[in-house]
């Protein structure tokens, strides 16, 4: 049994907690506010497999099928469910572009399908079919709670013997070599020392302070924080609205229903560099930029009350695409996720535990695709398709 | 109607619920309020926040200063979307 | 918590305890004519009394202090009464027998002179029933406060503190 | 269930025109909200909760709580207690979350309104009206915002005189404090007033403070400004009994709105919790209101309001009963008893002494707490600072929060007085000025002397115990939140 440290209790690292304590390794988990507190609390609930490359298609077919036994596995009622994403188009090359990407995601198992509008409107009561030309619809794909899946992953892993400190902050490392030897953190302004035989970094957007800390360049995994921000109705009856809407032309706008109280949450493209990881300020122009997109997709929203409006951070790298793997021989990464850390959990937290722990995963996690030394080799992936 | 304490009017969160979830363990009162959802339906918190609070502060022994009031988001009131949109135009 | 007054317990203060606060106005003083007793026995940041007396019989060096009365110089004019926005000063006057209270009436109806109306205690009980002798309506008080003029069996003098008017 | 007559006030009433109420007729008067319509027919129960589908009536009456939310001409989720009658309105109760239509026209993308100032004042009660005038005099530009259809906050709800000195509207009651203040704004020509408008929100950019507000429900309207004064006020607390959501249990302040300002009876027999001024004074106007007091009970061993007001209402036959707390209310759909008993030396109900009220109306008067929203929103350090009412935000003798031309005053900064938070908006109006470059130094003078009549008012034991509470704040003291 090896002692492993995690850094960062969001969604990854908590799975990923839970993951290592399964396989019977011994975990500290660290987290300097309180768990969820960074990016996954702030996330807009999705989880989707349609996305247009293979290695995210398989690496999501793959979370997809983890959710959907989540719940039995973690004993906790997590409000996962398939209700769909519907991906609108406005214009006949989109309908094309939409075709391509459902070929491929059938080649995968992704049982997406093109949808009229007619049966949009079914699916979506509130839709205006007006705009829209067809839809990609995949009923797999759905929601989840991401604060109470947090949580469930949180009391199992607790349950295992996993060492979760809140409010605890990693300052720095001891390194030997290639290896890190211990990880030193503050709680209650004291600072102490642990002896490790791995690291995880799953701090997302804050990764690049912990690599640096490693010893390692800032910007070798080159992640930036872009404010992503929300706004939320008051609760509505169920039904409504209950996969995620997106025309991805109208600047990737969105509309999804919350899984448990059934407000309706408006996301789009509307994107602010960060001023500082501290920089959670809504602002002004999304919260009407948004409205605008949200109204366009579901008209009957306008009688909705918008009851908060937040930020969370899209940990991007140049492409999209998480940084997943090895950095040093016993440092790891899984960060930089551009907003799709939450609906990834389940699979990634499997196939790093057991990297960690084996030495390889039976997960279909495309290592070589991730690769978090691919920006360092100039080596950069097409594009993940955006939107959470 | 039986005699139910309630803490969240919007949610109907009793007093014995966040009791219970205390004595779990959860201590945090981000984490309470989101498990809960004690705060986050139309009133945005406004009578349950104070309540929650001081039940927090009796169960931990904390005092009610070193519990940390969740922030307030905009809009601090509830604004109806055509509103943000452009002004009611029917 | 020993150190709190009864008539903080209770919200009313006894005559007793009252003039263990300030002095009670004499027989002789009483009958002289009518007197301004102010039953504000706690210290709380108020002075039109104090700023509205003609003659400046009401002791109160800053605003958070107590009023005094000087009995000798007050001259009964009930401009106190009419401001007090505690509702808490009385004038009492004796008249033979009799003693006449005027206190502030600000509810519904308001008694008419020469009505015949239930006098109630400093908590309310119904302790017999008197006369109105004056009434001065509320636009023409200094105060914005209607008060009458009572007459009461001089033993209830320093018991009748409100009255209700029964039709 | 309305009031003609009063010992104190006149009831104007706007047009009558006819709502209805599941598709039955109910008279009312325009100008005032659908819940207070329904009130005056006797219709309490104005919707069944989101979950647990319990009946629920008005209980903040100021657009705060979520208790009142009904169906108005198909719109789900509408604030009653503060959405004015219009005639042929239909109005259903919700019962539990709501429903879309499923089609709409799709509204029309506007650019909002701007309202330039150097100053915004949010809030028109009486430390709001005070920052506006004094800001104008010393020579600002000043749009002040209020979210009621009149100014004066609180003041047009009481009927009882002020207390202190001459210059500050000692033995003035409040609703004619209300009427003077409003009066000095209106004579200003560089105030601009907004009401029905609330501050929803605050951004900034660059040197400018944005205030988002909503006109009447119905419109988007960008304040501008360089500096901000918030004198948003104070909002009720609520307490933990069994059944404290039932229908005709009120804040304190709700039903002083239905009655003093709206003309409109809560009902026959009042159990009131909470001997301090608000309970007290409540009594008391309930009484001139003609509604029947049955009891005020107070968990701390004596008054905590001023004496006289005790005296007062004691001398009409309510009896206070310190030492004593509200265990439960029951009734079917709305209150019909409310249970009490004893409390022991460590604040717990002491069996057997319980004792039961048949009233129809639970009013909560259990204490204030500052509304800082607006200021937490906009970034400014909070503070939990006791003495002041709970959470407050941190700010220096002018009333500047941390965040620089963000002003405070009023119960916003510390539950307190009308007095006093007039005082606190004098000193906040000039100061904001001075800080703009707009005041000359010579305004300096009347910020001290505001501040001097703030340190004699607060020389009593009353004002002692906030006067820590501002000491504490000045000092640092309290967690940073």
């Amino acid at each position: 049994m090896s002692k492993v440290a995690i850094i960062g209790g969001g969604i990854i690292g908590v799975a990923t907690a839970y993951e290592l304590a399964k396989l019977g390794e011994e975990v500290i988990l660290f987290e300097k506010n309180y768990f969820g507190s960074g990016s996954t609390f702030r996330c807009a609930t999705g989880i989707r497999a349609q996305f247009t490359d293979e290695a995210n298609i398989r690496l999501m077919k793959y979370a997809v099928e983890r959710w959907e036994k989540l719940e039995e596995e973690l004993g906790f009622d997590i409000n996962f469910r398939q209700t769909g994403y519907l991906f609108l188009a406005t214009s006949e090359e989109e309908v094309e572009a939409f075709k391509n990407n459902i070929r491929l995601q059938n080649k995968f198992g992704v049982p997406t399908r093109l949808i009229d509008m007619d049966e949009a409107k079914e699916i979506v009561p509130i839709l205006n079919t007006e705009p829209f030309l067809a839809g990609a619809w995949n009923p797999k794909d759905g929601k989840a709670n991401p604060f109470k899946t947090l949580f469930a992953y949180l009391f199992r892993a607790k349950e295992l013997g996993v060492d979760a400190r809140e409010h605890t902050e990693v300052v720095g490392f001891e390194r030997e070599g290639d290896v890190i030897t211990a990880v030193k953190f503050r709680s209650n302004g004291k600072v102490e020392s642990v002896k490790v035989d791995a690291v995880l970094n799953a701090a997302n957007a804050w990764a690049p302070l912990i690599n640096e800390m490693a010893g390692l360049k800032r910007d070798l995994v080159p992640i930036t924080a872009y404010k992503h921000q929300l706004v939320k109705t008051e609760p509505l009856e169920r039904g409504q609205a209950e996969p995620l809407v997106c025309p991805p032309s109208w600047n990737d706008a969105y509309i999804i229903q919350d899984g448990e109280d059934g407000g309706i949450i408006c996301g789009v493209g509307i994107e602010h560099r960060a001023k500082s990881l501290d920089d959670y300020e809504p602002t002004y122009d999304f919260l009407r930029g948004v409205l605008r997109y949200a109204t366009m997709i579901a008209p009957p929203l306008r009688y909705a009350h918008i009851v908060r409006q937040w930020a969370g951070f899209y940990a991007k790298t140049p492409d999209k695409n998480p940084a997943i793997g090895k950095l040093l021989d016993n440092f790891y990464i899984a960060a930089g996720f551009s907003g799709h850390g939450f609906m990834m959990a389940p699979a990634v937290a499997q196939a790093m535990a057991e990297l960690i722990a084996k030495g390889r995963s039976k997960v279909p996690l495309d290592w070589d695709w991730y690769d978090p030394y691919r920006f360092e080799r100039g080596e950069l992936r097409s594009s993940a398709f955006q939107i959470g | 109607m039986s005699g139910k304490v309630i803490i969240c009017r919007c949610n109907d969160v009793t007093v014995e619920e966040i009791e219970a979830l205390i004595d779990e363990g959860v201590t945090d009162i981000e984490e309470i309020k989101r498990l809960l959802r004690v705060g986050m339906g139309p009133c945005q918190g406004r009578t349950c926040m104070p309540l929650v609070i001081a039940i927090l502060a009796r169960k931990t022994g904390k005092k009610p200063d070193e519990i940390p009031l969740p922030r307030a988001r905009v809009p601090i009131r509830p604004v109806r979307v055509e509103v943000l949109v452009g002004g009611d135009d029917e | 918590m020993s150190e709190v007054p009864p008539y903080l317990q209770r919200g009313y203060i006894t005559p007793e305890e009252l003039f263990e606060i300030i002095p009670k106005p004499s027989e002789e003083r009483l009958r002289a004519r009518p007197v301004a007793v102010p039953e504000c026995p706690q210290e709380i940041p108020c002075a039109p009394c104090r700023e509205i007396c003609p003659t400046s019989a009401i002791s109160m060096p800053t605003p958070n202090d107590i009023p005094v009365v000087d009995y000798e110089k007050c001259i009964g004019c009930s401009l106190c009464v009419q401001i007090c926005p505690g509702l808490a000063f009385f004038m009492v006057h004796y008249v033979g027998n009799k003693a006449r209270i005027t206190m502030p009436h600000e509810l519904l109806p308001l008694p008419e002179r020469g009505e015949e109306v239930v006098l109630l205690n400093r908590v309310g009980e119904p302790v017999g029933k008197g006369k109105v002798l004056t009434v001065v309506p509320r636009e023409k008080t200094k105060g914005d406060t209607p008060i009458i003029t009572v007459e009461v069996p001089i033993e209830l003098a320093w018991e009748v503190r409100a009255v209700k008017v029964e039709r | 269930m309305r009031l003609n007559e009063h010992p104190v006030l006149k009831f104007k009433r706007g047009r009558e025109v006819t709502i209805y109420f599941n598709g039955q007729p109910v008279k009312a008067y325009e100008g005032e909200p659908i819940a207070a319509a329904l009130h005056a027919a006797g219709i309490k129960v104005l919707n069944y909760s989101a979950n647990e589908k319990r009946p629920r009536g008005l209980f903040c009456a100021i657009g705060k709580c979520s208790s009142c939310l009904m169906i108005v001409n198909g719109i789900p989720n509408v604030r009653t207690c503060i959405t004015l009658v219009e005639d042929g309105m239909r109005i259903e109760p919700q019962r539990g979350k709501a429903k879309l239509p499923k089609e709409a026209k799709p509204p029309e993308f506007r650019d909002a309104k701007v309202v330039k100032a150097d100053i915004v004042v949010i809030g028109g009660g009486p430390a709001g009206l005070m920052a506006a005038i004094h800001a104008a005099d010393a020579g600002a530009s000043v749009v002040l915002l209020d979210e009621n259809p009149m100014l004066g906050g609180q003041l047009v709800k009481q009927t009882h005189k002020f207390f202190g000195k001459r210059e500050q509207f000692a033995g003035v009651r409040g609703v004619e404090i209300a009427k003077i203040l409003e009066k000095e704004v209106r004579k200003r020509d560089n105030i601009e007033v907004f009401l029905e408008t609330s501050a929803v929100g605050i951004f900034q950019e660059g040197d400018e403070k944005l205030v988002l507000g909503v006109r009447k429900n119905k419109e988007l309207i960008e304040f501008r400004g360089r500096a901000l004064i918030v004198a948003t006020g104070a909002m009720e607390k609520m307490i933990p009994f069994e059944n404290n959501d039932l229908p005709g249990i009120y804040g304190a302040g709700a039903i002083q709105t239905l009655m003093n300002t709206y003309g409109v009876k809560p009902g026959d027999r009042v159990l009131i919790v909470g001997a301090g001024n608000v309970g007290l004074i409540l009594a008391y106007q309930l009484v001139q209101a003609g509604v029947e007091v049955e009891a005020i009970v107070e968990a701390m061993p004596k008054v905590g309001g001023y004496f006289v007001h005790a005296a007062k209402v004691r001398r009409l036959g309510i009896p206070i009963l310190t030492r004593h707390t509200i265990l439960r209310a029951e009734g079917k759909e709305r209150v019909e008893r409310a249970v009490i008993a004893q409390l022991d030396e460590n604040w717990k109900p002491i069996p057997g002494t319980e004792k039961v009220f048949d009233v129809d109306v639970i009013a909560l008067a259990v204490g204030l707490r500052p509304s800082i929203e607006l200021l937490h929103q906009a970034g400014c350090q909070i503070r939990f600072v006791r003495e002041l009412g709970g959470h407050v935000a941190v700010r220096d003798e002018w009333m500047e929060t941390t965040v620089r031309g963000i002003f405070v005053a009023g119960d916003t900064a510390g539950i307190e007085e009308a007095t006093t938070a007039m005082l606190e908006g004098k000193i906040a109006g000039i100061a904001a000025a001075l800080r703009l470059g707009i005041a000359e130094e010579s305004w300096v003078k009347e910020i001290e002397r505001a501040q001097r009549d703030l340190e004699e008012f607060r020389s009593g034991p009353f004002g002692r115990h906030v006067a820590e509470g501002i000491r504490k704040l000045l000092a640092g003291v309290g967690e940073n939140v």
